[in-house]
């Protein structure tokens, strides 16, 4: 099997096979011979690789392509796409910006204030919306920025995690 | 007295977990109480009985005093602990428990309104003769008074609400500019937040270290010095990690700062568990801060080098007893350090995190003690604080107590939601934390989410791990296996691999 | 001699995990080996390196000793810590390490040699001046010459094997008539099980204590007492729970028995850690039994009140170095109690049980110490010993330790096979347990199966239980609800009832 | 619903319905309230019965329609029954017996001794075959007896738990 895999900017070529009853790892140039197996707590693995033990989860997070991977503690988002895949989102990514952003619950919450109405002009990083839980304000910021184009929840409306919040969509689109 | 045989526990969480453990270890009837979305929260399965008091938020349930005595009375309780937070400083509450002919497990309300006003406290801890930091001898009228004290004192300076507490209310102003706008915001803030905006003004130390002093008082007037705990390592004024004794002190600050404690309570008629804090300088000079009259979020540390439990001192004195240990507590043993493990994401400013506990494996073997209020499955619900684990470790000293804490992280799964393991495996390590080298100021000195990123090691591992992971996928789609949790063994295999490759 | 960077672990399990946990406390690399079956086992997944060396029976991994000494060789392991069974006790072992330059943690191959072969060890006590039980003073050639020592000790005595243990090998003999066939099957059994069938003749005494002495030796000859265990609460001589300090010593006891064991230490050149075994009777009479070259499995309750990590002193030893506290051991605080949790159920004549555990919960909070080799998932093989865990638990004293106990065994949840930890409570409600009346012969005098038996409280819920339980599973059906757990939330309701009722 | 229950040798009827957010259960004459959620780790329930805190853990064992019930440490066998159920089986029932034995193994493990042979009368609670596990050795022994009818396996043989061992019939079947 063959996979393109991006973690942290780094995007490598990965070739998995079997020999023996360990798999074989080309990736970056180098050769890997790993005994790779599953838990039976979780979606969890125990990795050994030249003896060195490792255990790490992966878990596909809501949306996209994205696995997330934990090991030793560190949250690792890893992007894995398939030859073909790979093409198609090199075509999709030219006009990827121009679709706008949604901004999302990250949690459930209550919201306390609303910093922004539509039509306002949103820079990457503003803040755009308070959401309070477990006690805390937390100011939820737009990625991209933009126009907002829709508000889609009231203050002090409950909202739940991954709900969407708001649209933006790029300026002059 | 007689013997407080049921005992209700008027709180949630780990708090309430350990108190039902001190309470069957005595053979005395645990009474749990929960909020709706709490029902199948740990410390309901754990106590002996649990009854229902309203809907999630804390103002419907833990904190609504009617339903909660209303409940205590029906269910023939005979004492009540408050654990911290929610009803345990509340003089309102201790005194309609004594109304209601229910002991409440904490010190007499007199003392506890004597000392949860901070201007109140401070004018004990002076007749005391306790150093305070500088500042305001009562509430500033107006912003002329404070430009009269900053002229005084010097800056920087501190407003800091009458009423407040816990990091809330309190604003730093470095220069007259300033002076203005900080009065009318903090004055706003602290009437918005506590009814109250008397504010007064203090001398604000730069370096400072937070330390505190756990009492213990008993009915015969006795009260007890039981070590100080380092609270330093803070953020926003929320402590992160605790531990005792304090790195930086010796046995003559030791002793000065638990006479300061003890006299400050003696004033007051302190009675049961109580804790002193302190400001402390760079030149480990000490200055009253308040006190808290309750049982401490840290105590287990003190609990670890004294061997003794707080909780169940707790129960003699509110039961009339002197304190299991006479005059003389026993010295205190090694080093403790206690992690709080919250739902937050040091990555994302330490946004907190709810969700469900999908994994957990907690540390165990030599010198650890874990206080959780978790267990796999458990959806961490959105209306309380977000303490999901106390980790405390004891070692022979600091080294060993250090280094066992990094191992027992190191053994710590928490999957489902993000949490601040990792944070404290990095400051655990960090070498001015080895040194003792402490502040609150620690994590603007030395954190930035980058402290986290992870090695070059890890990375390569994560990438291979993602790439094996699909490959194991689509094996169990093209051989038809389940991916079930469930169905999983430790016996399963690589199956031959077919096509692509 | 040079830091121990790299230490391997030549055992699995509970103890493997333990010996794990100090070397990541020192910043030491540990290796861990592994059978098939052990793939996913605890230890594996904690060390920092993992080596395969056979398959699941132990004498095709754990106890293949060229395949050992072979990967500890390749692998560049400076030490091997051998936990305790396995090669712990075995001086070939202990000797090729040697040879291929690797240390072995433990005492020298000579010392094991001397004290592994029971008439040795017997002869070093005499030679100490410490008493033995009455007996031939060697191995009895004849039958006629276990009538003599019958008629000169008188009944009941015990024919024990020259090479057993463990409690194998020992046949008791209460009268003449009984005689010729016991000596005849003791012999037979010696020679089948150890190869060996040289058997010698003691008194039997009726209702006898077995308490143990921990000893630490260094490498300048230096040899110290670190209190006793009292582990006299055993079925068929397997120790199921133990304690510290003993509650039939005084401190004169104590004395005298302390400096007989580091006697006979002395007397053998002893260095690292070992244990002396001690039979008691109802007068405190103690009779050196036999050492234990190695860690012994209840070596936590001894941490627990001397504040020492035993693994951590080995290692200094291993490295030349003195003991960390000199000649004085730090004085003992406390109690400690120890219970072994093991798969086997005590409804059914204790009868092992194998399986994967289903669900987990392990005990927390004060005064807990849980060292497990088990996870959720697990799946417990059936090549090795049924120790699931060990539940230590420290209290201030002996009722506090007991009671504590008593709670923790309350929270520990073992679900998927069969345990004894409702055995546990039993024993630790007991009141001649609770009196601290013990012998060997607790379980004969006071268990039986209907000690088990669930009160009409328990019934009676469990009856409510399965019914509310069929209900659910028909709501499931009727409305279409999955039960796949993963879906389940604390938020599940019954729904309204359909027909049937 | 209404159920027949069977507890260490007392049946009950019970009758079970919802009222408002709870359960009232009827049985043995009393009328009995009970708060009983399911907890997200596993078939395990919290009972809320006049307060008073139960969890308890209901499993499936492998065959029949016994359900095993695990409450404060305790393992209760508990059979339920549906009215027609019931009746089938008190039909049913008297030949029961009639039916002979079979010795499964509990566990895993090695057989390393079978006492008796095809022909053997075997009495109620007599030892028939030795097991060895985790370096235990057990003897399984003969719930009823009856004549050896079958040996299902040979000494020094590994067997899976819940394999059949021998076959027994009652004598003079």
């Amino acid at each position: 099997m063959r996979v393109w895999v991006t973690l942290g900017g780094h995007e490598a070529e990965v070739h998995v096979r079997m020999v023996g009853g360990h798999v074989v790892v080309e990736a970056d140039g180098r050769t890997i011979e790993a005994d790779f197996v599953r838990l039976p707590d979780g979606e969890v693995y125990s990795l050994l690789i030249g003896g060195r033990s490792h255990t790490v989860r992966v878990s596909e997070e809501a949306g996209d392509q994205q696995l997330m991977v934990e090991v030793r503690g560190h949250l690792l988002p890893v992007e894995v796409r398939h030859p073909l895949e790979r093409m198609l989102q090199a075509q999709a990514g030219a006009s990827h910006k121009a679709r706008g952003e949604t901004v999302h619950a990250p949690m459930p919450g209550i919201v306390v204030r609303l910093r922004v109405q539509v039509g306002d002009v949103v820079q990457p990083g503003q803040p755009v919306i308070d959401i309070e839980a477990m006690k805390m304000q937390n100011e939820l910021a737009a990625q991209h920025g933009g126009v907002v184009r829709e508000v889609l929840v009231a203050e002090r409306a409950a909202v739940a995690a991954g709900q969407p919040l708001l649209k933006l969509e790029p300026e002059g689109a | 007295m007689a013997r407080l045989q049921r005992v209700l526990i008027a709180n949630r969480g780990e708090i309430a977990c350990r108190v039902i453990r001190t309470l069957r270890e005595q053979g005395r009837t645990s009474i749990a109480l929960f909020s709706e979305p709490d029902r199948v929260a740990l410390h309901v399965l754990m106590a002996d009985e649990a009854y229902g008091i309203g809907a999630g938020p804390s103002r419907e349930s833990y904190l609504n005093l009617e339903r909660v005595l209303e409940t205590a009375r029906q269910v023939g309780a005979e004492a009540i602990h408050p654990g911290y937070g929610f009803f345990s400083e509340n003089e309102a509450f201790a005194t309609a428990c004594a109304e209601a002919g229910i002991e409440f497990i904490g010190p007499r309300p007199a003392t506890i309104a004597a000392l949860g006003d901070k201007l109140a406290a401070r004018a004990a801890a002076l007749r005391a003769g306790v150093p305070v930091v500088p500042g305001s001898p009562g509430p500033v009228d107006s912003l002329e008074d404070v430009r009269r004290f900053a002229a005084e004192i010097g800056y920087p300076l501190m407003l800091k609400a009458a009423a407040g507490g816990g990091g809330k209310g309190m604003r730093v102003i470095r220069s007259d500019a300033e002076l203005e706008a900080s009065w009318s915001m903090t004055r706003g803030e602290a009437k918005a937040a506590f009814g109250d905006d008397r504010v007064f003004v203090e001398r604000f130390i730069e370096r400072p270290r937070h330390v505190e002093a756990q009492v213990l008082g008993d009915t015969t007037g006795r009260v007890v010095f039981l070590g100080e705990r380092e609270c330093s390592v803070q953020r926003r004024h929320q402590k992160l990690l605790e531990e005792t004794p304090s790195p930086a002190f010796d046995a003559a600050t030791r002793q000065a700062f638990g006479e300061a404690a003890v006299r400050i309570c003696r004033e007051t008629g302190y009675t049961s568990a109580g804790t002193v804090e302190f400001i402390v300088d760079e030149q480990n000079r000490f200055y009253f801060l308040e006190v808290n009259t309750r049982l401490q979020v840290e105590h287990p540390v003190t609990e670890m080098v004294t061997g003794l439990d707080l909780v169940a001192e707790q129960l003699r004195v509110a039961e009339g007893l002197p304190l299991s240990f006479g005059d003389t507590p026993p010295a205190p043993r090694g080093w403790s350090m206690e992690a709080r493990i919250i739902a937050e994401d040091p990555l994302r400013n330490f946004m907190p995190s709810v969700g469900r506990i999908d994994r957990v494996r907690f540390p165990q073997g030599p010198g650890v003690r874990n206080d959780a209020g978790i267990y796999r499955g458990y959806e961490v619900p959105v209306h309380y604080d977000s303490l999901l684990s106390k980790l405390v470790v004891w070692g022979q000293d600091r080294e060993q107590a250090r280094m066992r804490l990094v191992r027992a992280l190191d053994e710590f799964v928490i999957e489902g939601l993000r949490h601040n393991i990792a944070f404290h495996g990095w400051l655990a390590m960090h070498p001015a934390f080895a040194k003792g080298d402490l502040s609150t100021r620690f994590l603007e000195d030395h954190f930035t989410p980058a402290s986290l990123r992870p090695g070059p090691e890890a990375s390569s591992i994560g990438l291979l791990a993602a790439a094996l992971h699909e490959h194991q996928v689509r094996q169990r789609i093209a051989t038809g296996t389940s991916s079930d949790a469930g169905e999983a063994r430790s016996t399963w295999k690589w199956g031959a691999e077919r096509g692509g490759s």
